[in-house]
């Protein structure tokens, strides 16, 4: 019950409502909780850009009442490291599909996550290309039926939770609309994480993911999310008891050198004095 | 029909996303081949045209088409609300609208709008999915553009098989309700545009 | 160009089903691709054609491995091809030079939304002409083909392979949104059996770069392939690339003489007593050709130069045109450019005027006809004053 | 946006435009339906544990009786377009 | 061009350096890159620089990320630049057009070494002039200068850094790698202190886009910026592109009209009497000079027109050189780029010949006197015929 | 001992030699390591690919005997996923350096480990960007001097293992110039495993690593090699003993689905036959 | 190539041509050197346990005294640049 | 020396990689610059330049140089073979080539080439590095391209500072091999070119 008591409306841009989302889509749960946390966190809007790849979620910061930056498919994160490195006390929040961030853009996500810079990446998982009308995704569950993949997916899926670990992000969770009250408690710990902060939603895409797989009308879908998943005590997951399945929680949330800080001690030491100090 | 002097009539489909604008032009399309004659077909695609206002275009003629696209409409099939919003003024003057009817409340009745309760018939027919077809036939029996033949037969090729006849059915609906709404403009509104 | 109306074997197909279909038809066994809006269906035909048939579907992670991923399968022996629009295009220039540079058979279709960047992507645009031929970093010889139909993509499409392959070059298809996704009803032949492509039989000595035949990895002895410039064995040469900038010259020179290429070069329309040319392509030309009838109509003698094949460029008949009209008019959905190798070929044998348009919609007839009519008047009170 | 309130007891016009807010009173909680931004896509109806909300004819949500709604703010966790705006009345932060 | 010899604060320095320096004085802050001969040291002296002026230098994981991160920072506040050569140019080339569509100040800098593909890494080549112009999909304004020298290296790069601000777009610095290895003695004045550019302010409904200035986030009320064709509020519009075609227009326009770009545009060395011009750029230009000067020894009068800023082409002034003399010799390191404007800016006004080299080495005065001399005897022959 | 007994001559283009690495580069010891596997398997050099990438490292096709596939910058997996997939008989091995494979290669490099195909990688990890003049790599040692940070790189440092064990990689070994008798074993079982394989190769480059770090002589630079890696146990380590450390050793050899056969099945069920069978 | 085979005993000529492969044999052993392949490194100088391997005047490795070597093979595992060829004649595989 | 009436020299380095001919073309470039004199330098990079025979050409004149390139060198410095198989030829016909002397063995004498025992010079002084700086002030004392003052004074702000006076001493060292080996061509050469 994200909106009792708090003002989210702000930070919507409410003119450009409704959404281009189909009936039924996950992504407005998420901007709702991406708006929630702002209210939360009661954000200066002009302190904030986020900055969007191009999917239908990559569309995020239209609706979004920050500064928005709708960028290149893929290409966000590389982006927002620039923006951040520019201006490092702005708050960059980096919205993108489950392709977008990982397939053309899987590149900028491991080494972003490798530098530790801190932008806080919500990344919508529906296991397919929306935008493009129903594609496989690198993330789509083996065996599933995409537009590419009619008689079922032969690839393997990436675990987005794996490959942010291995790289080095330091916040890493996973949530999903079902879990929609979990969206805004996720991404403020995610803001607050001074880091490379993920969080995965996976979000339901009724139009070409439901439809391609007969899951049913948009409710069903769901509930098939919350049947493939299954919350982990929040505080912590241990990764080793993951394997295999697709769990929800907090994965990694560590403390460890952030990339403008480095940068700015660097500059320091050269006799420059960078923009966080 | 006097299908062979005519010269060409442009046709505009209408709708919001999932309302079967894509198929129905699809159908059309089909139809007039099946009739023997060139046709162009083009349509609105991204993720606004699956929710907002979203379009199917026709091009029907005899002779080789060479510009593709509908800018003013001899007959507009216009199903939803956005779609009317949108596309209502570009229709012909010489042109016609074929509409939903619930939405003559809000936008009221003009001379070139004849309004059919596509919608409740489709409900009738026990699915709100048959809208599109029936629209199609009230389109084809005012426009004259295709045969009913065709039209059956390109039904039959593209929608499943298990439906074929409960589509039927809405074609004939379809014809029914335009010779109820108005029959004098059958066909002659396509005639009046084909003696060039 | 189009069929017969009423025919038997019609079917009605979209532009991007008619290109996969010319694929196959041109021997097309591998593609590999990533979806973008105007080009997916390409993409999603392919997808299911190819595995019924034995052939090689690919869905990459992006568009730089997609081009990767066909240059390799092409030295796998693949006939190879991979569809995008202008953003993909622009990710895939690097490779395309590879392609080039090695001399590897495959063909590229571009269905041109509107730019830059994300632009427009579900509108036309031609913006992508002079990317075609030179987005790519150096130089290279370049075929690029157009289609204004979905016949034309058929046809296209099976033509960029048969060049594609005698050439040993990368060619591209340029088509745009409206015509990608267009219904047509067209009459097309049965898809071929599929059919491993055959290649000649060499020795260790024969070279393997330059004008001579293209023969994949393990098809004979092996093969040195590198995107250094290089000797006829392979072989970089990096000190100075003579080898190679011989070979471009060759394939230029090719093609250029190709009768096929020299057949399919321009489509003429009302032009043998035109005293206006128009010379356009794509969705444009179809607008074009209305507007020789309109402007015919007014007794403006107008005619339509097609330009099917954009690069290499057709110089020569194009001033043979200009030496015969006094006006050509160049429409373009972008903001002017094959109307500067039209002006370079032209070389003021006759006044050119260019007529722009880069919103996403389409020039219309009568925008064309109006515009043509407007520059023939001023021309006119221009001379009497 | 032009809003309409219904209190309780008071019912809806026979049809409410697509561009009007609805804001439905209770004893000081109010619920507001922002339809322009609705799309029917009844992930509301599904979850609403009152059983209160429907489409009407312009396929826009609307509450069939305020009286029975318990404030519980499912409908506005479920809408993914910003349509609902639950107010309990008890002040929450 | 060149400073006079033996003054006080002549430093030796490499062209590359230059460019580093250039940039510091066009106030950039701001570097991202990532290695490629011969295009590093560029980046390396930028990684020298910035930490120590407080300013910002990433290399990042491709040259993908380093122009999307220049433009990044550039909307983060930020004075940026990046440099590459032709593969990396080729990889920028999407993100380019974002840097276009949303007026986007900021530098890029392409160290041309031969192509395509890997080619000749070390050598030098003029093999990407057009695809600095036409290398990104769709259309857009565009601004593309040249250096001949390691001083101009240093003025072109803060003159790209003024033009970028000023007209908010994406500036090309198109260099070789001659110019970007040698060094040259010049004189350069100190670098300026660490300064954050300033912008103007501006309330909540200020136009951000069009013909207005340039305001990055966090200077004011909150800013949209995208890839789709867009309002002038930064919303997109993606039904018809008429607010970013016609912000194509303007900024086309006012570049065509910016003092400092008609000032720069050509530099002409004995052009005032020739019949012979020789059109010539970069380190081309600096072999033209001394062709002028051979052919000049031997009694024909050639000069010299140094091609500063390509793009956009300097049309007006090549017409009216056309006019003046009888044949324009046009020497290139590629197999024919800038002519082809040229040729379409002329229209037949004077003779046009390409001369063209894309082997890696240069062309030398002796290649470039000699052909335009046989070219100027094969035209008086075929007059006396 | 590689060559006692073997005629590694065989597959190396001598006529190319002498090679254009530096004094000491370890390069070539790979290469030698490379031919000495081709020569224990006995492979048909028409039958085998050796696809490269561009850096130092990314010329190794041109050493090695067999058909050689020299691509771009960064994208030498995706060029042998075509081929691989076009001609899936051949034998496929990809070379590339460190930035090669994990900088610009990235997203290939995780999108070939999550397909599971077939090919062999070797990569061969310098630190550092050897043919371009010594600029830093994702896999530069943190605080090493490069000359894009003279001062010491403040950049996070990729593990290879990590990010290939998370990205699906069936058989993830790591050895080094200095261990350079393990490096034909270890290729050797990596071509044979029916799957994505990856060998990481540490190795010395003298001439701007070294130099820049002050290491000393090319001598010197594998002493640093050998202590700065620690053995493990060949057959397997499990991975969580790992962390913060760079062992050597196999770290995962396991089978799956591997993706040609995979295609191959997808073909049969449409009725297709494809070059597997 | 031209191969200068040099036996147990017998002394290497004062200057040995870059492009001269020099074999030097030892009972049925031997150990082939590719001098053009050499970049004087000195990797093999540090490895070979028995001392007997510098460079000469061209800086190109050469073999001190044949006779110390123990065909250990040290050389031609530390060489990156395919120099040696050792052979202890003991056949093995 | 008549470097007014000069109009330009011709200077090639060359050697292999690691025998510092980019340092030296930097060095000599600014001796030129310090003399008061135009100079142009460019040198040949990549991995074949690390290895092979890699080279540092340098114009040095009294105006200003356009074509920046060396294809004919009055001045060649050799320091090794691989340099001297490919570098050899481009000695212009009345040019001069100074080259390390125990390549005279393998590549013989011949007229235009002096060779000097610079790597064993380098030697006596303890660092077989200093080779390329005996080998640019020979070639300084045959073409008189650059006064031994500015060649002092370049070699001063290149070198670690410790260094220094052993370079000086190398630079002494180079200038005497030259007198001692033909000091009848010294300055000679290059004012022959000097006077066109
Ligand atoms: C370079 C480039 N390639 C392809 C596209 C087309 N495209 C747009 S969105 C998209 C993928 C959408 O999928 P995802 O990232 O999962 O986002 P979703 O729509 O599912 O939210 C693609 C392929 C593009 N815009 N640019
Ligand atoms: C697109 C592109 N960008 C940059 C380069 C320049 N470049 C060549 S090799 C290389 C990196 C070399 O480093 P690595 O991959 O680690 O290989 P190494 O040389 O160390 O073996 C770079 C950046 C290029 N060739 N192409
Ligand atoms: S296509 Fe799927 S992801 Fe995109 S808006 Fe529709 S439901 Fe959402
Ligand atoms: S607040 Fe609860 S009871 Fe009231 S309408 Fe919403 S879901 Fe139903
Ligand atoms: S959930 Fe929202 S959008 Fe869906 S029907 Fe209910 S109010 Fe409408
Ligand atoms: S630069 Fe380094 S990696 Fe490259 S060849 Fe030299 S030593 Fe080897
Ligand atoms: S084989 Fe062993 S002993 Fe003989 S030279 Fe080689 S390293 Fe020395
Ligand atoms: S290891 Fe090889 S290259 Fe190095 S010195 Fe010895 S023989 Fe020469
Ligand atoms: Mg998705
Ligand atoms: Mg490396």
């Amino acid at each position: 019950m994200p909106r009792l008591g708090l003002d989210v409306d702000q930070y919507l841009r409410t003119q450009v409502l409704p959404t281009v989302w189909c009936p039924g889509c996950g992504n407005g749960n998420t901007v709702e909780g991406l708006a929630t946390a702002f209210a939360r966190m009661d954000v200066d809007p002009t302190q904030v850009v986020v900055v969007g790849g191009i999917g239908c979620s990559g569309r995020t910061p239209f609706y979004v009442k920050t500064n928005a930056m709708h960028t290149t498919h893929g290409r966000a994160l590389a982006y927002a490291t620039g923006l951040k490195m520019a201006q490092p006390k702005l708050t960059v929040v980096v919205t993108m599909g489950d392709g977008d961030a990982l397939a053309i853009g899987g590149n900028h996500f491991i080494h972003a996550a490798r530098r530790n810079i801190d932008l806080t990446v919500i990344l919508y998982n529906n296991g397919i290309y929306g935008m493009t009308g129903g594609q496989e995704a690198p993330t789509t569950p083996l065996g599933s039926r995409t537009t590419t993949s009619l008689t079922g997916s032969i690839e393997r899926t990436f675990d987005t939770v794996e490959i942010a670990l291995a790289a080095g992000a330091t916040y890493v969770a996973r949530t999903t609309t079902f879990d929609m009250q979990e969206i805004p408690l996720r991404i403020e710990e995610a803001i607050t994480h001074p880091g490379f902060a993920v969080v995965e939603v996976l979000s339901q895409c009724p139009t070409y993911y439901g439809r391609l797989n007969q899951i049913g009308d948009t409710t069903d879908m769901l509930v098939w999310e919350r049947d493939r998943t299954e919350g982990l005590p929040v505080k912590m997951a241990n990764r080793q008891e993951l394997l295999g399945e697709l769990k929800t929680g907090v994965f990694r949330n560590e403390k460890s050198v952030e990339f403008t800080k480095a940068y700015s001690d660097l500059c320091a030491r050269v006799g420059g004095s960078y923009g966080l100090s | 029909m006097a299908s062979v002097e005519r010269d060409q009539i442009r046709i505009r489909l209408a709708g919001k996303g999932g309302q079967g604008i894509m198929l129905g032009g699809a159908i059309l399309a089909e139809a007039a081949m099946l009739d023997g004659l060139r046709v162009a077909e083009t349509q609105e695609y991204g993720p606004e045209a699956r929710l907002g206002a979203t379009k199917a275009d026709l091009i029907i003629s005899n002779r080789q088409i060479a510009f593709p696209e509908v800018h003013k409409a001899d007959f507009l099939l216009c199903l939803s609300r956005p779609a009317y919003l949108r596309y209502a003024k570009t229709v012909a003057e010489d042109g016609l609208m074929i509409a939903e009817k619930i939405l003559r409340e809000e936008m009221g009745d003009s001379p070139n709008v004849v309004y059919l309760p596509l919608r409740a018939s489709a409900l009738s027919l026990g699915n709100e999915l048959y809208t599109n077809i029936i629209g199609l036939a009230a389109l084809a029996a005012f426009s004259g553009a295709v045969t009913k033949e065709s039209l059956e037969n390109s039904v039959r090729s593209r929608v499943k098989a298990e439906t074929v006849l409960a589509n039927f059915a809405a074609l004939d609906l379809g014809y029914k309700l335009a010779e109820e709404a108005d029959s004098s403009r059958l066909v002659s509104a396509a005639a009046s545009k084909l003696s060039r | 160009m189009s069929p017969t109306p009423g025919a038997n074997k019609q079917r009605l197909v979209m532009g991007n089903e008619a290109v996969a279909l010319g694929a196959i038809a041109g021997g097309c066994d591998f593609f590999a691709g990533y979806p973008i809006t105007p080009a997916t269906e390409i993409l999603e035909e392919m997808g299911k054609m190819l595995p019924a048939r034995g052939g090689v579907f690919l869905q990459m992670e992006d568009e730089l491995s997609a081009i990767a991923a066909v240059i390799g399968a092409a030295w796998g022996g693949a006939v190879a091809m991979t569809a995008t629009s202008g953003p993909g295009f622009s990710l895939m220039q690097e490779n395309l030079g590879y392609a080039s540079i090695t001399q590897t058979p495959c063909v590229i279709v571009d269905a041109q939304r509107g730019g830059p960047s994300t632009g427009l992507p579900t509108l036309a645009s031609q913006g992508d002409v002079m990317q075609a031929r030179f987005g790519s970093h150096g130089d290279r010889p370049t075929l690029v083909i157009t289609a204004s139909s979905v016949n034309d993509c058929y046809e296209s499409t099976a033509l960029a392979f048969r060049m594609a392959r005698k050439h040993r070059l990368p060619v591209v298809l340029l088509i745009d949104a409206v015509v990608a996704h267009m219904r047509e009803p067209v009459e097309l032949p049965p898809p071929p059996p599929p059919q491993k492509a055959s290649y000649p039989k060499i020795e260790e000595d024969t070279p393997r770069f330059g004008d001579v035949p293209f023969v994949p990895f393990g098809h004979g002895p092996v093969t040195v392939v590198t995107g250094l410039s290089h000797q006829a064995n392979g072989l970089a040469e990096t000190q100075r690339g003579v080898h190679t900038e011989q070979m471009m010259r060759t394939t230029i020179q090719n093609i250029l003489s190709d009768p096929e290429i020299r057949r399919s070069w321009v489509s003429a329309y009302q032009l043998d007593d035109a005293e206006i040319a128009i010379a356009a392509y794509g969705i444009t030309a179809r607008s074009a050709r209305e507007a020789v009838d309109v402007l015919r109509e007014d007794g403006i003698k107008a005619g339509l130069l097609d330009l099917k094949v954009l690069w290499p460029f057709p110089n020569q008949i194009l001033r043979e045109t200009a030496d015969k009209v006094s006006m050509i008019v160049v429409p373009e959905l972008n903001l002017g450019q094959i109307v500067l190798p039209l002006k370079a070929a032209v070389e003021g044998r006759a006044e050119v005027h260019s007529l722009n348009l880069a919103d996403g919609t389409l020039l219309t007839p009568e925008d064309i006809a109006e515009f043509s009519a407007k520059q023939r008047k001023s021309t006119k009170e221009a001379a009497n004053a | 946006m032009n809003t309409l309130t219904i209190k309780l007891g008071e019912k809806a016009p026979q049809r409410i435009g697509a561009e009007t807010v609805v804001r439905y009173e209770q004893n000081g909680a109010s619920l507001t339906l922002r339809r322009k931004y609705c799309k029917s896509c009844v992930l509301c109806v599904d979850a609403c544990p009152a059983k209160i909300l429907q489409l009407d004819q312009d396929d826009l949500i609307y509450v069939t009786d305020i009286s029975k709604c318990v404030f519980c703010g499912a409908c506005a966790g479920r809408c993914p377009d910003f349509v609902f705006i639950v107010d309990s009345g008890k002040g929450e932060k």
